[in-house]
């Protein structure tokens, strides 16, 4: 499986997304510049984290508009999992790709530490790994994270289960815990954690590897069996 | 030329953390007669003449980017400069 | 505002112009020999910021030459943007400690980002991978002030904000708070960058006829003069003095990282410096200099930000994220093009000539001829006059005391709430020291360590200084935290390399004070050179005053060191239940300066604890090969506090406890601050390996009760729960910031 | 009661990293009639009367707290607003 790792100005977990999957993971990957015009070559697409633009603004507010933002819309709507982490989750708000919006973090200042976190959806093709309501350490690191959507956006979110992943002891004023929701479809999935730092247990764990296994067996079975 | 201000503010139903803080270290200062802040953004931006007509432009800029539809309003001022 | 009328050659002199920008009469008459004539507005600006102590070091020169700052691994000592120090296999590593402290006082929030900013720029102008930040901060009590509070918050949200946003993990540092910061807090900034030996790059601007271009943000007119106001003490008037504050945009860097490390690896760059204190004044005559060339440069092409500045203004301004490169004439247009991929303007300012001149032209005028030597090289250099403070006489006089405990248990909850002993998580909570994926050990243990992809290797890294001690006893003092340093370093697996300093003091021209300054250096440069870690760089901040009153001294040591393997990383935690506790190196009566003196009485006095460097070296060493032979479970270095804060934080996160017998004087044994000693827990299956190799006591067990018990003479003389104590520890900070 | 508007925006020499950003997106998104945007803080504050003029619970307010004096300038208008 091929992945692209998309890198705007700013984006600085970009290092940590690619090692993740070429060294420990063991696929394919690429660093794509936010200019790219196609991304058809790749089966699935990394947003990092970061400050893209600075964060100037809004979090991911200028970088939705980047050019390379059409492809991965169009990589969505063909199928493709997308997954965005910090940064990448709030440009997924911000394209409207995910729904909701990010406030600042409740303490107003930002947090970086590990967090325990509940699986409560692992029937989607990022979670198939892991055990339902499985309990897993991953670290955040940001200012921004305290996810916000309506009431209507929420029953929404509820009836299909996109809620994927929630915090255990709230650390940002988050709606509902929430820490990871994915699309309707289910292939576009927005997390405020970094499964990409937690995939080393030298660093402090692995359960985040769990998460990107959970992609690759899917795209396995949906291409490479059948074939 | 024109100079426009912008105001982008929270939505009334979404809890502003910003606000709250200040208004909390306000109460703690002895500031009691403060009872609420909500914190929003004020911009201005300088626009040349072109032949897009202006409020639209302003608009257009607004709703593409300089407010999230999501959980911010905005409204705006247009003020004809007289180029120096 | 900069339209109004520039004095005149003749007006500067008469009415001494030149004085209010910070140079003497002798300095002026000086300028006018060098250059045979009365220098204008602009001219005598270039001299008043190179010839201000903070670009020069005119009053510490003759001091800092002590230093030892050769070594077998060093590869470029001071005299760059960074030192460099080789770590094998052709890489290297390059770092480098900055003060930030007016600018912090006067905005806390951008004076630290920005000093953030320009340690990264000396990184990466050399050629290098930012991948480590380190800081070291002052403030006064927590809870003396608001504005103590704020300074500290804001100051924190500064640093946080800028290394978060550029993406390079803040993952150590120091922070301590004393009534002696309370009106000039201490902001340095530490940066450690990797490079492979072919990409180390120099600020020279060599080749007659190359290119001088500017990269980065537009000029505006923030910061003017600020090199000359560091240089100054802080008081009253000093808001009006104030230059416009600069403001940090670390998205920028971001890019200019980026593309000057794309930039490093064509062969159309000759030179590269980053335009930091004095800006362009010091980057363009300083690279000239280092060449033996000149450079001439068109003011109206500098990019700016704001209309109508003058020469002088550009020249002086410290706006921030500006690089200035030399480039190989006719390569200009691919260098335009690698910037401009990273949405960064770069544009030929100017050319390198061969007459050694710095010339300035401006609206079709030249507005500055002067010797590029005589701004970077001819500064004039002071010998201050020195003496031993009363203070320190007396303090030498006074016999060892040890304060009266009567409750062991409740003095160690005080100490472990002491602002300066206490959990920094508070701190570090907001810095993002993750990011890039290396780091090994985060901030929380002794040294801080990220591993080197690719390789078995890591660097271990640390800032430390006590500068109670340094007060009490300049030159024990200043061996002390080099030694420290090395502890900590060696406690977490590693063996040091080399160190960078920031030398924080208070106005050189009292006699005192130099004489702190002095002795300090004394004391740095004998534990470098026996603990064989070499001054590869550093910072001096002098005139660290508030209305008369100075600082205590303090020399802040940045060192890494080299961890050979990632098998040697060792943290403080205790690791399993049954270990053995063992205490390295003597415990003495020595109390000056210490916690508990301060717990106690309020204030500091006496001697310094003493240190033998022959054991410092001789402890260092046999800890390392210990944890080298896999012998150690756990390694801390028993500072402030005392032996019993050390075993509770060693306890800490570990939901273990412990089981100690000390013997001899009992306050001593548990809060006593003697030098040179280290905590380790050793699994059983070692004991005796372990004891042939390091001298060292047992002192007792690791336990499966979450509990902290220490015996003296078969007695319990304290019984605490870790909870209890962890809770003091981790809550303090935060109940102080309420 | 009463309704307060804050205005609060960098002074001119300083540099506005934001608004810098938020011009080169807009021209990038070829709205190149917008040459200049700064962008400052917009609040509103609700304050019950008191026996101090509301006037100077505001001016304090704002230099202690809601403006930083050394880089940023602020401006405010006053409303009574009748209590509901
Ligand atoms: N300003 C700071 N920034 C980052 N980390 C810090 C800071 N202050 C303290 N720490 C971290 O907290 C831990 C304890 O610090 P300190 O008490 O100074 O340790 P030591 O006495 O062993 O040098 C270290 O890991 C240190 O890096
Ligand atoms: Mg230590």
């Amino acid at each position: 499986m091929k992945f692209a790792v998309i890198v705007f100005p700013g984006s600085n977990c970009d290092v940590d997304m690619y090692h993740a999957i070429k060294d420990e993971l063991g696929e394919e990957v690429e660093y794509v510049w936010h200019d790219t015009e196609n991304l058809d070559q790749y089966d699935g697409i990394l947003l990092p984290g970061g400050f893209s633009y600075g964060d100037y603004l809004r979090t991911g507010a200028i970088a939705r508009f980047s050019k390379v933002m059409q492809e991965v819309v169009k990589a969505a709507k063909a199928g493709k999992p997308v997954l965005g982490v910090c940064n990448g989750f709030q440009i997924l708000l911000e394209s409207g790709l995910l729904p909701g919006a990010m406030r600042r973090n409740e303490s107003l200042k930002f947090i970086c530490r590990p967090t325990q976190l509940k699986v409560v959806n692992n029937e989607t093709m990022f979670s198939s790994a892991y055990g339902d309501g499985e309990r897993i350490q991953i670290p955040i690191a940001h200012g921004e994270g305290n996810y916000y959507c309506d009431e209507e956006t929420l029953e929404r979110l509820k009836a299909n289960n996109q809620i994927v992943f929630t915090y255990e002891n709230n650390p940002n004023g988050s709606l509902e815990n929430i820490a990871g929701v994915v699309n309707e479809q289910g292939n576009v999935l927005g997390m405020m954690p970094h499964p990409e730092r937690a995939v080393d247990e030298l660093l402090g764990g692995a359960d985040g590897l769990k998460l990107f296994q959970s992609i690759v067996k899917q795209w396995r079975e949906a291409n490479v069996v059948k074939a | 030329m024109f100079k426009v201000k912008v105001y982008v503010t929270l939505r009334e139903s979404v809890l502003d953390p910003q606000g709250a803080a200040v208004t909390h270290s306000l109460q703690s200062l002895s500031y009691h007669e403060v009872t609420d802040v909500r914190i929003g953004k004020y911009m201005e931006l300088t626009i040349e003449k072109s032949d897009r007509d202006v409020e639209e432009v302003v608009k257009e800029v607004c709703d593409r980017l300089l407010a999230n539809p999501v959980i911010e309003d905005y409204r705006y001022e247009i003020e004809e400069a007289v180029a120096q | 505002m900069s339209l109004k009328l520039e004095p005149s050659p003749e007006q500067i002199k008469l009415e001494k112009v030149y004085r209010e920008m910070g140079l003497t009469d002798e300095e002026f008459a000086s300028v006018e020999k060098i250059l045979g004539r009365t220098p204008n507005y602009t001219e005598t600006g270039l001299f008043s910021v190179m010839w201000s102590e903070h670009c020069s070091y005119k009053n510490s020169k003759p001091v800092l030459r002590k230093f030892p700052t050769k070594g077998e691994r060093v590869l470029q000592g001071p005299g760059e943007g960074a030192g460099i120090v080789d770590i094998g296999d052709e890489q290297a590593v390059v770092f480098k400690i900055e003060s930030h402290n007016h600018p912090s006082a006067i905005e806390p929030y951008q004076g630290a980002a920005t000093g953030v900013g320009g340690i990264i720029r000396d990184v990466f102008s050399m050629g290098a991978r930012p991948i480590a930040l380190l800081n070291s901060l002052r403030f006064g009590e927590l809870d003396a002030s608001a504005r103590v509070r704020y300074l500290f918050k804001e100051v924190v949200a500064g640093i946080a904000g800028y290394g978060n946003c550029i993406g390079i993990p803040t993952v150590g540092g120091e922070v301590q708070f004393d009534p002696c910061y309370e009106g000039n807090p201490l902001v340095n900034a530490m940066c450690v960058g990797l490079i492979d030996h072919k990409d180390i790059k120099k600020g020279q601007a060599h080749g007659v006829g190359n290119t001088v271009m500017y990269v980065g943000a537009k000029t505006g007119r923030d910061g003017i003069h600020g090199a000359t106001f560091a240089s100054e003490e802080l008081s009253e008037s000093s808001d009006e003095k104030r230059p416009a504050v600069q403001v940090g945009d670390p998205f920028m860097e971001k890019l200019l990282i980026e593309a000057c490390l794309e930039l490093i690896h064509s062969d159309a760059l000759v030179g590269i410096q980053d335009m930091g204190a004095a800006g362009l004044t010091s980057s363009s005559a300083e690279m000239a200099s280092k060449a033996g060339s000149g450079i001439e440069m068109n003011l109206d092409l500098v990019p700016q930000r704001e209309t109508g500045m003058t020469a002088y203004e550009m020249m002086l301004s410290e706006s921030q994220e500006r690089m200035l490169i030399v480039v190989k004439k006719g390569r200009e247009q691919e260098i335009v093009e690698l910037f401009s991929k990273y949405d960064l303007e770069c544009v030929a300012i100017g050319t390198v000539t061969d007459d050694k001149m710095l010339r300035l032209v401006h609206k079709g005028e030249v507005v500055a001829d002067v010797p590029a030597d005589s701004l970077a090289e001819d500064a004039p250099v002071y010998y201050k006059p020195s003496r031993e403070p009363e203070y320190f006489r007396e303090f030498q006089a006074m016999e060892n005391d040890i304060p009266e405990v009567d409750d062991y248990n409740e003095t160690l909850i005080n100490l472990l709430k002491q602002s300066t002993i206490a959990s920094k998580e508070w701190v570090y909570d907001q810095y993002d020291y993750m990011v890039r994926t290396n780091t090994v050990v985060a901030p929380g243990s002794d040294a801080a360590i990220v591993r080197i992809r690719g390789t078995e290797k890591a660097l271990a890294m640390t800032t430390d200084c006590n500068s109670r001690y340094i007060y009490l006893d300049p030159e024990t003092g200043g061996k002390i935290a080099v030694a420290e340093a090395a502890r900590n370093i060696v406690a977490s697996g590693g063996e040091p390399l080399a160190i960078t300093d920031c030398l924080n003091f208070g106005n050189p021209e009292k006699p005192e004070i130099f004489w702190q300054f002095e002795k300090a250096v004394d004391g740095m440069s004998e534990a470098c050179l026996k603990l064989n870690a070499p001054v590869i760089g550093g910072n001096v901040s002098l005139y660290n005053e508030t209305n008369g009153t100075a600082i205590y001294p303090t020399p802040v040591v940045g060192m890494v060191g080299l961890v050979e393997n990632l098998n040697h990383i060792t943290t403080q935690s205790f690791k399993e239940a049954g270990d053995l506790i063992y205490v390295i190196g003597e415990t003495k009566d020595e109390f000056g300066g210490s916690e508990l003196q301060k717990l106690t009485y309020g204030r500091i006095f006496g001697k310094a604890p003493e240190l033998d460097l022959d054991i410092e070296e001789k402890n260092q060493k046999q800890v390392l090969a210990a944890i080298r032979a896999g012998l150690v479970a756990s390694a801390h270095d028993i500072a402030e506090g005392g032996l019993a804060v050390a075993v509770a934080e060693s306890l800490f996160g570990t939901k273990l406890g412990a089981q100690i017998e000390v013997s001899g004087n009992i306050t001593s044994a548990l809060f006593s601050e003697s030098q040179s000693r280290f905590l380790v827990s050793v699994k059983k299956e070692h004991q005796e390996k372990f004891e042939s190799l390091v001298d060292a006591v047992l002192i007792g067990e690791t336990t499966n009760t979450p509990n902290l018990e220490i015996y003296a003479n078969d007695k319990l003389v304290l019984e605490q729960e870790v909870v209890d104590l962890e809770g003091a520890w981790r809550g303090a900070i935060p109940c102080l910031l309420k």
